[in-house]
């Protein structure tokens, strides 16, 4: 189906503010400025921006380590997310989970996890109100081609499809799992190919395409909603940079990484898809990059302004106050 | 208000709190039994241990959801529920297992709170099966609530008795933060009285058993029954017992321990955990900070050995704790100069 | 390949001993003798016997909570065995153990186990050795049906995979899992199907007809030592009683109940097939029978007769003699 | 005899003892790093931490074998090799981990010898990260210890400098039982003088590093160093303090306590455990019965707060022990009256 103009520059402004937010987080890492390690999401704009343009607020997503992605494409307050990566005061987690673990429910953004695969059954228990209470909601687990092997994510897998739940069991497969390859990881070497196993359909699509990933997404959120129980959606996309910020990429040759940008653009990809079909001018392409520029920078540098928490918040939160 | 057993009261307090709110379910392994064998007529068995009889007939497939064998898929389903503003009621079969779950329940639930701050609110209840005493052997008699009471964020209870089963169980139930609920499978067949309506035992507040003036015991679990069946035998000797059932680990209710210990000047607690630190170790450990001026004597703390339960039944007779030890222990101390 | 008559009578003793001796544990257990809950293996004969008599002594393989029949097809000593059963101080186990901790290393039987899935992993553990000491082995675990949903099996598989290990998955499929059916707790319905998703070759097959298990293990065991890695056999039976003895069953059909007997019985099937081909005559099995009626019944008096651990056992063997 | 780091000691005692028997293997993730991509150029990663560099080159992928990320797999597959006779050091990149594996560990791995008897001899060394101190926030910074020395047949040894590190590790490797080693992750540069060749560290025995008399601080892993520090603020107010390595936590070095306790008669543990049934408090528990009477002030054990590893580096710094709040409980021990 064609999507509205609207959609688009709506898609395009996630995507683009995920490649910006990431960059300047990098040269921040460089810097020396942020308090732990990174896992930036560049390179797979394109898969979380595609699933969460077909979520509304009520559908959750669960996240991973490296999930500065999902949190901008799932709409997280920007400037709260960067406080939490700084582990700032006033950031989503009051700065006590940083940038593996932040979290903003407002959206539906049930949390990164830094427990690899640990992000599915949570995933799938937020698609229980579905069964429960009849709510109307989807839910999205992100999972890694590395975390595809976590014995979490297949009882998930199963847990969702024999009690037929609303999940959407998104696997990131940029080709690593730390420093190691999927055709060493992955028996079989095909992870929506697993899926059947489990009764789900599935897809495998080329994940550096925001319009491969958006229209599985739109098939399977639908069939979620209806009732019908998970789908499987594999992407096939490209990290870009290092496991973590400082990693010197050893295990991957010069070729692979010179091609990468030029052949696996996801943003790239976009402007040539949508210019070409005469859908948006590169212009207000143009207009959203500037805006974002300002913006992102803006919010890194009032993080960077704000302050720490008060030691006083080291055990807060631990149990609901008054309890304990 | 009547004679129910352990098991009863806790049927009695989910279906109660399943009646009141409609955000409560279970969900386990066979907690409906045979749901899913299609057209089966008798009752539904309710669980192995028929600690969920009744629900599935009354709140159905809906409110009351039979799993494959996969805990960490339960445990974190239970986990994202919780967080997505639910109110599981989780079944842990046996304690045993928490070894192929447990980082969905000490990495996740336990933390969500803190890591995501008041948004990661976590209203869950874990109901796990612990203990040793019928012969299950080695993988199906631990009392793994040390482990637990060990987590932050975790909250965990140990019932020893009907009426406490079923209060701590509603209060566990609307409690707001994630809870390991340990029952006893030696206790499932006591009686006791037992009203019928909802009421609450507050998490976090101990229980005096007995008074006494000599000794203090703390008591946990399937213990305290064993630290009651002392009290003759020790009164025989002219020694004056005060027991305490704390009835939640975590919260611990230090101030009745303290009180009590600042009376009597001597603590012995018989503990069902492992020995290295245990529950035991940690409530002593307290009061020889917090009390010590008040101790005549040594601390003691009486577990089974830093053993697995094994399945012989003399053997396992030999590993818990038993009236023998405990007198020849509160003796000891109450003698001690 | 046409088995010999050795080997075929070889076969019938083990199936035939698994059932008689079940039988007489289930009298026992009636009985109160007993000391703990057991699981029957009636109903499976063909399913551990068709494996283990492709196998070695150093062979390995890994058990379950339903293990008697793992034992006893595997050749572990019947008297050993049986005195851990009744938990008795010469058993297997020092009576420490007990029904669920049946392991006799010394015919490459690594141990019953009360986790269900836990035996998966294990006996990948065992197949590394044709890995790191280029010994030549092969090493199966028996994994129940509902068994098959647990993180810790799908991880072996992919695990065994990946380097490429001589494991057999036998997955026994009786129908249930405790008393929850296959139709509802494995998403798919399929466990044979789910190998291909590992780049694991399976079979699916009829659990109480030894020919059809043998023949599979033959294949999968030669694949194996030749360093083609594992294999998923699934084996189609039904469990004849409860899922542990005193279990009333309420969630079977008398219909099903009825008719398994009659149409399910390995040691029926069995005799059926070589008395028709000619290949044994039926009194050679009918003397195998009374020969093990007196050698079962002749165990488990033993056991009950031997006696119990000495109470010194309760703390040994908890770590190396010596050095705790 | 060099001057190494507690990595590089770490990575040659596996060397040593995989030169030395071909049945010691290494197994975990990325552990080669990058071996499953084909024709990567450079030297292998040898993990994320840089632990088992080195070890792929010598030793090839028969013996230093990568996995899929499946805690669960490697170290049920760890514990089967060595029941099957191999002697497997397994890698469990972060001890925060555990909760997805840990089944493996407790109930498998440390129960085969029991459960077993004899023939279920596991000769199997997890090595595993802990602590907190470097902003790796809350999944990423626990000191599981306590719940790994509860569980009967683990071993947990906790080396606190580089010479410990390697003799303690292969002690860990010729033992016949599974070790938890426990490597922490704020010593990993520390440096040290260490002999190049083979030695053994034993488990089980502690280390006085400083003699003294007027109070004994028993310090684990990273506490050590923080302990010693506080040497010379305490000497000038007159303090006199012995400070123990236990080394290992289980097997436990209780002898070493007691004397020094007789010794000194008051006790300061400083863990970085969880404080609810941590290993401090089971050291001061046993103290608290064995020499009761050496006691002239309570015992104390200093540890964190009751509350995940925050992520925020301000915080992280007030959660852990430190000098200021060891120097002051010691001070209150020794002026306790
Ligand atoms: C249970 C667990 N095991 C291992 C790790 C260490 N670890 C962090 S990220 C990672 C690789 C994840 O790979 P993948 O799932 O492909 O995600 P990607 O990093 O490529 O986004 C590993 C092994 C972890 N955090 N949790
Ligand atoms: C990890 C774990 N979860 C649950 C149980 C309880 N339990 C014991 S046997 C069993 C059913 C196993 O079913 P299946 O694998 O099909 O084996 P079968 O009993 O049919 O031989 C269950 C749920 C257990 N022992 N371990
Ligand atoms: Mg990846
Ligand atoms: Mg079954």
């Amino acid at each position: 189906m064609q999507l509205s103009r609207d959609k688009l520059l709506d898609a395009y402004t996630r995507m683009k503010k995920i490649r910006v937010f990431e960059e300047t987080m990098r040269d921040e890492f460089a810097k020396g400025t942020v308090p732990a390690f990174i896992h930036l999401y560049i390179g797979q704009e394109a898969i979380a921006t595609g699933i969460c343009v077909e979520l509304t607020d009520q559908d959750t997503i669960s996240s991973t380590h490296r999930g500065h992605g999902h949190c901008i494409a799932k709409k997280s307050n920007l400037e709260k997310m960067t406080m939490e990566i700084f582990c700032r005061a006033d950031g989503l987690c009051g700065g006590k989970g940083g940038s593996m673990h932040i979290a903003d429910l407002s959206v539906g953004m049930l949390g990164a996890n830094a427990i690899v695969g640990a992000n599915a059954p949570i995933a799938v228990g937020a698609a229980l109100k579905q069964r429960v209470t009849g709510e109307n909601l989807v839910s999205v687990a992100f999972i890694g081609d590395g975390a595809s092997n976590q014995g979490a994510v297949f009882e998930s897998m199963n847990l969702a499809s024999v009690l037929k739940l609303p999940v959407l069991f998104v696997f990131e497969n940029n080709g690593y799992a730390e420093f190691t390859g999927i055709d060493y990881h992955c028996g079989g070497g095909d992870i929506a190919g697993r899926a059947g196993g489990f009764g789900m359909p599935s897809y495998k699509l080329d994940g550096s395409d925001f319009f491969a990933v958006q229209e599985a997404a739109a098939e399977a959120v639908e069939r979620a909603r209806k009732g019908e129980g998970p789908s499987a959606i594999e992407c096939v996309a490209k990290r870009w940079y290092g496991h973590f910020e400082g990693d010197p990429q050893h295990y991957r040759t010069k070729e692979e990484l010179a091609t990468i940008r030029r052949d696996f653009d996801p943003l790239i990809i976009f402007r040539q898809k949508v210019e070409e079909a005469g859908l948006v001018e590169g212009k207000d392409l143009d207009m959203i990059d500037e805006d974002l520029s300002s913006q992102v920078s803006s919010a890194v540098e009032k993080a960077k302004n704000s302050p720490l928490p008060d030691v006083k918040e080291l055990t807060t939160n631990v149990y609901e106050e008054g309890s304990y | 208000m009547s004679i129910k057993t352990y098991r009863e009261s806790i049927i009695e307090a989910m279906v109660l709190e399943m009646r009141r709110d409609e955000k409560v379910f279970v969900i386990g392994e066979d907690i409906s039994g045979g749901r899913g064998c299609g057209d089966f007529d008798g009752e539904a068995a309710g669980g192995p241990m028929g600690l969920t009889q009744g629900l599935w007939a009354e709140f159905g497939a809906k409110r009351v959801i039979d799993t494959p064998i996969s805990e960490t898929a339960i445990m974190g389903a239970a986990a994202g529920a919780a967080l997505s503003g639910l109110r599981p009621i989780a079944e842990l079969m046996f304690s045993d297992f928490f070894g192929v779950c447990f980082d969905q329940i000490y990495n996740q639930a336990a933390k969500f709170r803190f890591m995501y701050g008041e948004q990661g609110a976590t209203p869950l209840v874990i109901r796990t099966m612990i203990g040793a005493g019928i012969g299950a052997g080695p993988q199906h008699s631990q009392s793994p609530y040390s482990i637990f009471a060990n987590i932050p964020g975790l909250k965990v209870v140990t019932p020893s008795n009907p009426y406490d089963a079923k209060g701590l169980l509603i209060s566990a139930i609307r409690d707001n933060d994630p809870v390991m609920f340990c029952e006893h499978k030696a206790l499932l067949g006591m009686e006791g009285e037992v009203p019928d309506e909802a009421y609450e035992v507050p998490l976090g507040k101990g229980r005096i058993i007995k008074e006494g003036n000599d000794i203090t015991i703390v008591a946990i679990g399937q213990m305290v029954g064993i630290a009651q069946n002392c009290t003759s035998r020790l009164e025989e000797k002219g020694i004056s017992v005060e027991i305490i059932d704390p009835r939640s680990l975590s919260p611990f209710d230090e101030e009745i321990v303290y009180d009590s210990v600042e009376k009597t000047g001597r603590l012995l607690v018989v503990d069902e955990s492992n020995p290295v630190c245990s529950f035991g170790s940690w409530i002593t450990s307290m009061v020889s900070d917090e009390v010590f001026s008040s101790l005549k004597a040594p601390t003691k703390v009486l577990t089974p050995p830093h053993c697995p339960v094994p399945a012989a039944p003399n053997l396992e007779a030999t590993y818990l704790p038993n009236v023998d030890r405990i007198v020849e222990a509160s003796d000891y101390l109450v003698n001690y100069s």
